[in-house]
């Protein structure tokens, strides 16, 4: 019954949630138009780049109709999943964004973990002993981290770790070129080598894996720890842990499954909105560590103009956050009996 | 953590080698307490993981392969895709055969393309009549496409006829060679094919040796042809169907490219096959970036660093730095000829009289290039009319430009805006920031415009921005070829909107000039016109600066300023 | 600000020295930016290429760049573009965002499903690269790349002041208000805004350091403020182009005004959070 | 000291339990001092306390807010939040001193040998954790056991807490429980570890009072059952005077008078304890009774006799009003309030009252039905334009809790001020002043407070400047929702009698809500009782006091506590 109810209560996010969709993609394409730069004449490199060749590119494009009608047989496109092409690397946006979100994915999914791993123990801690030391390393700890512009952290991590020390593979993408790809099944390198039982393989593009997602995780651990240090602080104040230490039970089972289960149940909204966020926000990272990613890609084409790809990309980032958003409400939900009643 | 540090560095050195100094460094105490820790943590973290790692078959065939990072990204196997990057056409003289190809000359001790050497590729000789109306192409009887199907006149007449006739880059750039129609080929056997041209033009055969009028397996490619898309032009973004001397092994567009040596193709010298076996260009967008992978080792060659970090690798000679101007480009300041008041000559005069020309030079440079100012004419005429560019007799003089300023109506100055796309910024920035300055001096105040890519060649062809830093680069750096495609005519290279009756007749009636001393001429007034107008303001040429490692040899300066790869090989 | 309010304030700071030192910074920060013209050495424009590249020295305290300019003095010049970026990028979206919220968490119903919706919109996007498309599209001065971060801010002050009044919608002093005769409008503006604004000081202070990230990162990928105007994430993204030759001080110092900079904003919002937070104050 | 000797461990204090006195008292609290540091300093909350708890014994320690009954239990309990800690005293716990007992051993000490329940049962409880797997945490705290006889023994104390269904009930979560419901499976935690000692902290504040009978007969019994002590921590007299055989009274951190409840209630000693004895409303008292002395009584109002002919002051008809969904809150309700006549509505929480209080107020609109002030119809009249209305200043409302109806950002003259200036026309100026003074006066809020903000003011301050809001308009109808609920009884005593004066001197119609029938029965001339939103029984006060006849209303005032000596509890 609980399980049904909270089916239920995640299909009417979904549905509710289809206007927003929406409306992103009119935005976006709208947003688009309005950019000054015409990606026919960006794209018309020819010789004898006239007026003809930029028409014939445009026509291509289907940029010759008015704007409404652009939109509409791009609505029609999109309906038939199709997401234009993508003048930048000459494919379907499609086929590249399946390409290339794997990558993405595993980069943010790596982040969120070692930051989670590092932001729930430092939150905990320093809500144990409020206003001690330990309290204020944490949140000085944290804080620096936020403060550094992800591609300095990036750029630096990788003269440190790779130019000066050489304790880094090169940060040249997802995998050492020299090394061969595992059969694509998932497009994740990290259960991709592992179905292949390719354990050196697996170790090789956990390497490369590490300081990209470590410049990453620096930026989030701040906001992931001080939500988790303040609702373990609530959490620790409430009524019922003062009642099971009244109970005498145990300090561990005090902290981890009183106060800490309690407390996770918010952090497990903001590790939603902050995997969504890096997902989008990892552009520079992307960029700085040559990371094969949808970001770096809807960066490269925004600059040049090339629609589609943009679009695609806001549509792709759009339905993630929504279905992030749906994922957490339904862990939500499982995890906090109380949702499922209202 | 040190013992993590050691156990560590066994498989680095087998596998990179360089390894060791920073260790060195990292004990002699060069590095700050803060990197110490953080190197000892990462350590930690990475001992587990690295210390079963070991890559003895990558070792084996790491000499063999030619690991090349740039900057951009290969977005089409086909070089004939409208968009296509400079590394596509890179690409592509790799997997495909041309009927002809340019040779080599050493300019300065470098070797650079050759426009007036054509040598045959595809085809074993040519020969072209008395007239010069007829060009007989003899194919090799041996050449083989990847899938193992001769290759045939009636290949090249489909791949030519594609050239001329399907909607792509190449029938813009085949007329400048005076190649238009489809009839003008024909196939005579089997292995020879004819060309006829309308008037006798020095521009035909090197045509014929830049990128697009590649020869395709036209069996392949009309399988693969559709009644919309008749030249198979789809099918081949992402599809070879050549006879070049690498095959495409895999193609992740804006990420890398493997290529691997067609074992048949036996073209290099001594008719072997070309030296590397497998040749990887991986995009890598961050300069910087490139410039560790290339010092570390991990990376054999690139061309597209920034000044100031080839500067820097030189200094350190551990690599072999080949810098060479790119004898065919031109950086220059332009202006709209047609906007006020930017249409008086004496402001552009002004202006060229006030530009920091050293400054700029050394700053936004590092000096690497060739410098197209500084030059004395005597009597203010060019002494050189075979050529375009040469160098100007630019020099600063702010009281000449205050002068000329008042004379043009303006001694107070002016406000203008000065512009440069995001992607050229690196040279631009800096370069902007000392016009800016310098002018400010003469009264015109500048406001520095950094546009994206896009919106940059937008303004530029509709023909909206004032003033502004751009490049030209002609593949076939004839005289007349420059004049003709970037300063005549309403097209979108004439960036200074230069509409002068003389230099649009010189400029046509020296095309089809067949004798050296005319064309001379020519170009002798050409040139003094151009620097009387001043329609834009030659800076320099930049340097290609390819950097790569010791063992690397044979690098030549190619036309479409990418490496071509067969020429390379490892000590 | 009462006598009790103070007493608090301090009570919380000698607790909390770290936010005292974070005050103190982001005072001197805004000193800087206000005298900073008078007090720099050299002209931060002003070229010099025969001393382009050197290293910190007396001359030059923090090193010159690529044109021989004076790091230190651009870095004190920027500090004022900076601030003002930041301040008035978080202070527009701080007010549309505080208004649009506050009327919505207060009435709700359909005004507030509405503007909820587009805020799911906003919040949908990726909003860096929204950032960058704006900026793109509108070019990219200083004006715009206030109103792009201002925009990609407003979502989350919206929720927050929503979330804010919504918690006091239906509290005693806001009845009694509207029995005392006040109208919605005046109840949210005289009432319920006053009420809220402390709490989102804190949410300010945290963006003011974002912003500055923010506009650093537009600068990195060339969307920033006009050359050869002197700002940190310019010079940042400038001098990590020579990261590579070791030319550290151009990353180095411009980089760490930047991290100072956005780390007092933040010890600051932590700490205001904590002088303002009711829990605390018993 | 070794720890065989002093650690109290959960088998020896048991044991004390068991041998039942032999050994003095189980509890025995020796000059107790707990001081909490604030920023205001050192606050000493405790000075001083002596008391004992023997075996088997009910202690009640009654006392206002702010008297140190909590501090106390939880200074036993070492369960003080960081900021408060014990300076001097002595706790011991059978023959151990507890005072400075380690965390291991206070944790044996928990739960086995003293443990607690507290006020706001469902807060007390984790809300994400099945109740039964709680219960079976606080077993296993204690000794080993695995997960299927947890369960059991967790059933069988469920059983024990008299919970219906419990097999169902063990795998509720708390949220799906009544608030009665929560207590119990509280008390089945608390008895889990078989502890000789019951400290309970208000545990039925926040209950409604039929639950609150029934909770506490429940306490009683398996405390009597299982020979356990109890320290019963109340501000209800009733409650102290009904469940203990002593009673301590307290008074800032001080214990003022000690005695048996027949003693302690009937003849009180010390000054405080008589003041509150007198202020707690009892079956007979009069709103004189409770402060004597502070106020002149006056004989009970008569109901005034409205002229024949006249609409009533309000009158409702039919009023429904359905929230968002299905849920409705009020199911047509019609009552009618003459002018200076005092109407009572009581009922439990959910009862509806609450929201017919805004709904007459017209802060919020009605589903269905009317709403007639004066014979006109306001009803019809949206809520968002009513403060516009001319009527706005003659209906006023004074609201629960004093604290949360204050603006925190206006300080008490502000408060004031605040409806004159938007009702009555009033701008700034002497007039406004003498107004607000006046109103103040009135409501007994010493002038000199007027610059406070509310929270320098105290529980009584800010209900006088809440009840000086109301009238600074003369309203003619003032609605009470539950205006002394959240007061200490001695200032709900002059709070009560202020109202009662306000109304006889402005003629006022009351419009009383409350679930506290004692105050009900002094302030109100007719009673409507309301249970779901729908009125079960309405009259006159004495015939719904003397003889109810809807078996709720009968329940309802079975439930009220009256002070007098322990009854024997049904076990």
């Amino acid at each position: 019954m609980k399980l049904g109810a909270t089916a239920n209560r995640a299909a009417r996010r979904f549905i509710s949630s289809l206007p927003a969709l929406f409306g992103v993609v009119v935005f976006t394409f709208l947003l688009m138009r309005v950019l000054p730069g015409d990606p026919a004449v960006f794209f018309a490199s020819g010789p004898q780049a006239g007026p003809e060749e930029i028409a014939m590119i445009r026509a291509q494009m289907g940029l010759d109709k008015p704007v409404p009608q652009q939109l509409l047989l791009y609505l029609r496109d999109l309906s038939q999943g199709q997401l234009g092409r993508s003048l930048t690397t000459g494919q379907p946006v499609l086929v590249d964004l399946r390409n290339r979100l794997p990558a993405s994915l595993e980069l943010t999914l790596t982040a969120l973990l070692i930051a989670l791993v590092a932001a729930v123990p430092l939150g905990v801690a320093a809500a144990l002993r409020p206003g001690s030391l330990v309290d204020h390393i944490v949140r000085f700890v944290c804080a620096l981290g936020v403060c550094v512009p992800t591609f300095v952290s990036g750029l630096l991590l990788i003269y440190v770790f790779y130019y000066l020390a050489g304790l880094a593979p090169d940060p040249t993408g997802r995998i050492d070129i020299f090394m061969s790809q595992p059969p694509r099944v998932t497009g994740f390198l990290l259960i991709d080598f592992a179905i292949a039982g390719d354990w050196e393989g697996w170790q090789a593009a956990a390497r490369q894996l590490m300081l990209p997602a470590l410049t990453m995780a620096l930026f989030v651990v701040a906001p992931l720890a001080r939500m988790t240090r303040a609702s373990m602080l609530a959490s620790l104040g409430s009524d019922f842990v003062r009642t099971a230490r009244s109970l005498g039970l145990s300090r561990r089972k005090i902290v981890v499954t009183y106060a800490l289960r309690n407390a996770i149940l918010p952090v497990l909204t903001i590790v939603g909105i902050v995997f969504s966020t890096m997902l989008g926000a990892n552009v520079l990272v992307e960029k700085v560590f040559s990371w094969p990613g949808v970001a770096s890609y809807a960066l490269d084409a925004l600059l040049s103009s090339d629609y589609a790809p943009v679009q695609g990309f806001v549509l792709l980032m759009a339905s993630i956050f929504v279905l992030v958003n749906l994922t957490v409400d339904v862990l939500y939900g499982v995890a906090d009996p109380r949702v499922s009643v209202e | 953590m040190a013992c993590a540090l050691l156990t560590f560095t066994p498989w680095r050195l087998a596998k990179r080698g360089r390894v060791a100094d920073s260790l060195q460094e990292f004990y002699r105490g060069k590095m700050d307490i803060m990197t110490r820790i953080k190197i000892s943590l990462f350590a930690a973290l990475l001992a587990g993981t690295a210390l079963t790692a070991a890559a003895p078959a990558i070792a084996q065939t790491r000499a063999e392969t030619l690991r090349h990072v740039t900057g951009a990204a290969i977005n089409t196997l086909d070089p004939n895709m409208p968009g296509s990057t400079r590394e596509a056409f890179g690409l592509s003289l790799l997997t495909y055969d041309r009927l002809v190809s340019f040779g080599r000359k050493q300019l300065d001790g470098k070797w650079v393309f050759d426009l007036d050497t054509i040598r045959g590729e595809l085809a074993e000789r040519y020969e072209v009549s008395p007239d010069g109306l007829k060009i007989v192409f003899h194919l090799r009887k041996d050449a083989k496409f990847h899938d193992g199907t001769p290759v045939t006149a009636e290949d090249v007449k489909w791949s030519l006829d594609r050239a001329v006739t399907a909607r792509s880059l190449a029938a813009g750039q085949m007329l400048t060679g005076s190649i238009t129609k489809a009839d003008q080929f024909r196939i005579i056997d089997q292995h020879t094919v004819e060309l006829t041209l309308p008037q006798p033009d020095k521009l035909a055969l090197p045509n014929l040796a830049t990128v697009y009028p590649v020869i395709f397996n036209s069996k392949l490619a009309k399988s693969k042809a559709t009644a919309e898309d008749p030249w198979a032009q789809e099918w081949l973004k992402t599809n070879t169907a050549g006879s070049g001397a690498y095959i495409v092994e895999s193609f992740k567009p804006g990420e890398t490219t493997i290529l691997r040596r067609n074992e048949d193709w036996k073209r290099g010298p001594g008719n072997s096959q070309a030296h590397f076996k497998r040749i990887i260009t991986q995009t890598i967008p961050e300069a910087s970036t490139r410039a560790n992978l290339v010092e570390r080792g991990d990376a054999d060659i690139v061309i597209d660093l920034q000044a100031a970090d080839a500067a820097d690798l030189e200094k350190k000679g551990r690599l072999k730095v080949i810098s060479t101007p790119q004898y065919n480009a031109i950086t220059f300041v332009s202006f709209n000829t047609q906007m006020p008041p930017f249409d008086k000559i004496e402001v552009r005069r002004a202006i060229a009289a006030a530009l920091p020309y050293e400054d700029m030079f050394k700053a936004a440079l590092f000096e690497r290039g060739k410098k197209l100012f500084g030059a004395e004419w005597a009597g203010g005429k060019a002494p050189d009319g075979s050529t375009f560019p040469i160098v100007q007799p630019l020099k600063t003089n702010l009281d000449e430009a205050k002068r000329l300023l008042t004379a043009a109506g303006f001694p107070n100055g002016f406000e203008t805006t000065f512009s440069f796309n995001v992607g050229q910024a690196g040279t631009a920035e800096p370069m902007a920031a000392l016009l800016k300055e310098s002018l400010g001096k003469i009264g015109i105040k500048v406001d520095i415009q950094k546009l994206p890519d896009a919106q940059m060649s937008t303004l530029i062809n509709e023909k909206k921005v004032p003033f502004f830093t751009e490049g030209i680069v002609a593949w076939l750096p004839s005289m007349d070829y420059f004049y003709r495609n970037f300063y005549i005519g309403p097209i979108r290279w004439n960036y200074s909107s230069l509409n002068d009756p003389q230099i649009t007749e010189w400029a046509q009636a020296a095309r089809f000039e067949g004798d050296k001393a005319k064309y001379a001429a020519y170009g002798l007034q050409l040139n003094t016109r151009h620097f009387e107008l001043m329609p834009q303001i030659p800076l320099w040429q930049p340097s290609q600066d390819a950097v790569m490692a010791t063992s690397i040899e044979g690098y030549t300066y190619q036309f479409h300023r990418q490496i071509d790869f067969r020429d390379l090989s490892r000590k | 600000m009462t006598s009790a309010t103070l007493r608090h304030t301090v009570w919380v700071l000698r607790g909390n020295p770290v936010t005292a030192v974070a005050a103190g910074g982001a005072f001197v920060l805004c000193l800087v930016a206000l005298i900073g013209p008078w007090i720099v050495p050299h002209d931060p424009i002003a070229s010099n290429v025969a001393n382009a590249l050197k290293p910190p020295s007396a001359q030059n305290w923090a090193g010159t760049d690529q044109l021989g300019r004076d790091v230190f003095s651009r870095l004190v010049i920027a500090a004022r573009l900076d601030l003002a970026i930041a301040a008035s990028a978080v202070t527009l979206s701080f007010a549309v965002g505080a208004v649009i919220g506050a009327v919505c968490g207060y009435l709700g119903g359909r005004l507030d499903r509405y503007v909820g919706r587009f805020v799911d919109i906003l919040m949908a996007f990726p909003l860096f690269v929204l950032a960058m498309a704006m900026v793109a599209a509108l070019g990219n001065r200083v004006e715009n790349i206030v109103i792009a971060t201002a925009i990609i801010n407003l979502p989350f002050y919206i929720r927050f002041a929503r979330a804010e009044v919504n918690v006091r919608r239906n509290a005693g002093w806001v009845e009694a208000a509207r029995a005392c005769g006040d109208s919605h409008l005046s109840v949210i503006l005289r009432f319920l805004l006053p009420n809220v604004l402390p709490a989102m000081a804190v949410q300010v202070s945290l963006n003011l350091g974002w912003a500055i990230l923010n506009a650093a990162g537009l600068s990195f990928i060339g969307l920033g403020v006009k050359p050869p105007t002197p700002e940190w994430g310019i010079m940042v993204a400038e001098g990590a182009r020579f990261i590579a030759t070791g030319k550290w001080w151009l990353v180095a110092f411009p980089g760490l005004a930047l991290m100072l900079t956005v780390l007092c904003f933040n010890l600051l919002g932590d700490g205001l959070r904590d002088i303002l937070d009711p829990r605390m104050r018993t | 000291m070794s720890e065989a000797g002093t650690a109290p461990s959960a088998a020896g204090a048991r044991g004390g339990a068991g041998t039942n006195g032999a050994a003095g008292p189980l509890l025995s609290v020796e000059d107790l001092h707990v001081a909490f540091s604030t920023r205001n300093g050192v606050v000493e909350a405790v000075r001083g306390v002596s008391l004992a708890v023997s075996p088997g014994e009910t202690l009640g320690i009654v006392g206002e807010s702010g008297s140190g009954k909590s501090v106390t239990a939880f200074a036993v309990t070492r369960l003080l939040d960081a900021a408060g800690r014990v300076t001097a005293g002595r706790i011991r716990f059978g023959r151990q001193d507890i005072t400075g007992a380690n965390h291991r051993q206070l944790r044996s000490l928990h739960g086995a040998a003293i443990s607690m329940i507290f006020q706001n049962p469902r807060a007390a409880l984790n809300p994400i954790r099945p109740v039964g797997l709680q219960i079976a945490d606080a077993i296993a705290a204690h000794e080993s056991l695995g997960a299927k006889e947890g369960r059991e023994r967790a059933l069988d104390l469920l059983k024990a807490v008299l919970i219906r269904d419990p097999e169902k009930r063990i795998d509720a979560f708390p949220h799906e429980l009544s608030g009665g419901m929560c207590q119990r499976v509280m008390i089945a935690m608390a008895i889990a570890g078989k502890p000789s000692l019951l400290i309970a902290d208000e545990p039925t504040t926040g209950l409604d009072v039929t639950t609150q009978k029934t909770v506490m007969d429940l306490v009683a019994a398996i405390i009597a059952e299982r020979g356990m002590a109890m320290m019963l921590i109340t501000h209800d007299l009733g409650l102290a005077s009904r469940y203990c055989q002593r009673v301590v009274v307290m008074e800032q951190g001080r214990i003022v008078e000690e005695a048996e409840p027949k003693r302690l209630f009937v003849a009180p000693e010390h000054p405080y304890t008589r003041r509150l004895v007198a202020a707690s409303p009892t079956a007979s008292s009069t709103i004189a009774d409770l402060a004597p002395g502070s106020a002149p009584s006056s004989a009970p109002a008569e109901p005034p006799k409205p002229a024949p002919g006249t609409p009533p002051l309000l009158e409702v008809q039919d009023l429904v009003k359905r929230f968002d969904g299905d849920v409705t809150a009020v199911g047509g309700v019609s009552f009618r309030v003459a002018q200076g006549e005092s109407v009572g509505l009581v009922g439990e929480s959910g009862s509806g009252k609450s929201t017919i209080s805004r709904l007459v107020c017209r802060l919020i609109d009605p589903s269905e039905g009317r709403i007639l002030f004066d014979g006109a119809s306001i009803g019809d009249q949206p809520a968002r334009g009513f403060h516009a209305s001319p009527l706005r200043k003659d209906i006023q409302i004074v609201f629960q809790d004093p604290t949360e109806s204050l603006n925190p950002r206006f300080n008490a003259f502000e408060c004031i001020a605040h409806p004159l200036r938007r009702l009555s026309g009033l701008r700034d100026g002497a007039a406004l002043t003498a107004r607000v003074r006046e109103c103040a006066d009135r409501a007994g809020l010493p002038l000199g407070l007027l610059e406070r903000f509310p929270h320098q003011l105290s529980g009584g301050q800010k209900a006088r400047i809440g009840i000086a809001r109301a009238i600074a308009c003369r309203p003619r109808l003032l609605i009470l929702d539950e205006p002394t609920a959240a007061l200490d009884v001695s200032v709900q005593a002059i709070i009560l009698q202020l109202l009662d004066s306000l109304r006889r001197e402005d003629r006022l119609g009351l419009l009383f809500v409350s679930h506290d029938l004692n105050v009900v029965r002094m302030m109100c001339e007719r009673i409507i009782v309301l249970r779901n939103g729908r009125i079960v029984e309405e009259g006159g006060r004495d015939a719904i006091f003397q003889r109810p006849e809807h078996p709720y209303t009968r329940m309802l005032l079975d439930a009220v506590l009256h002070i007098s000596g322990p009854s024997t509890v049904a076990g």
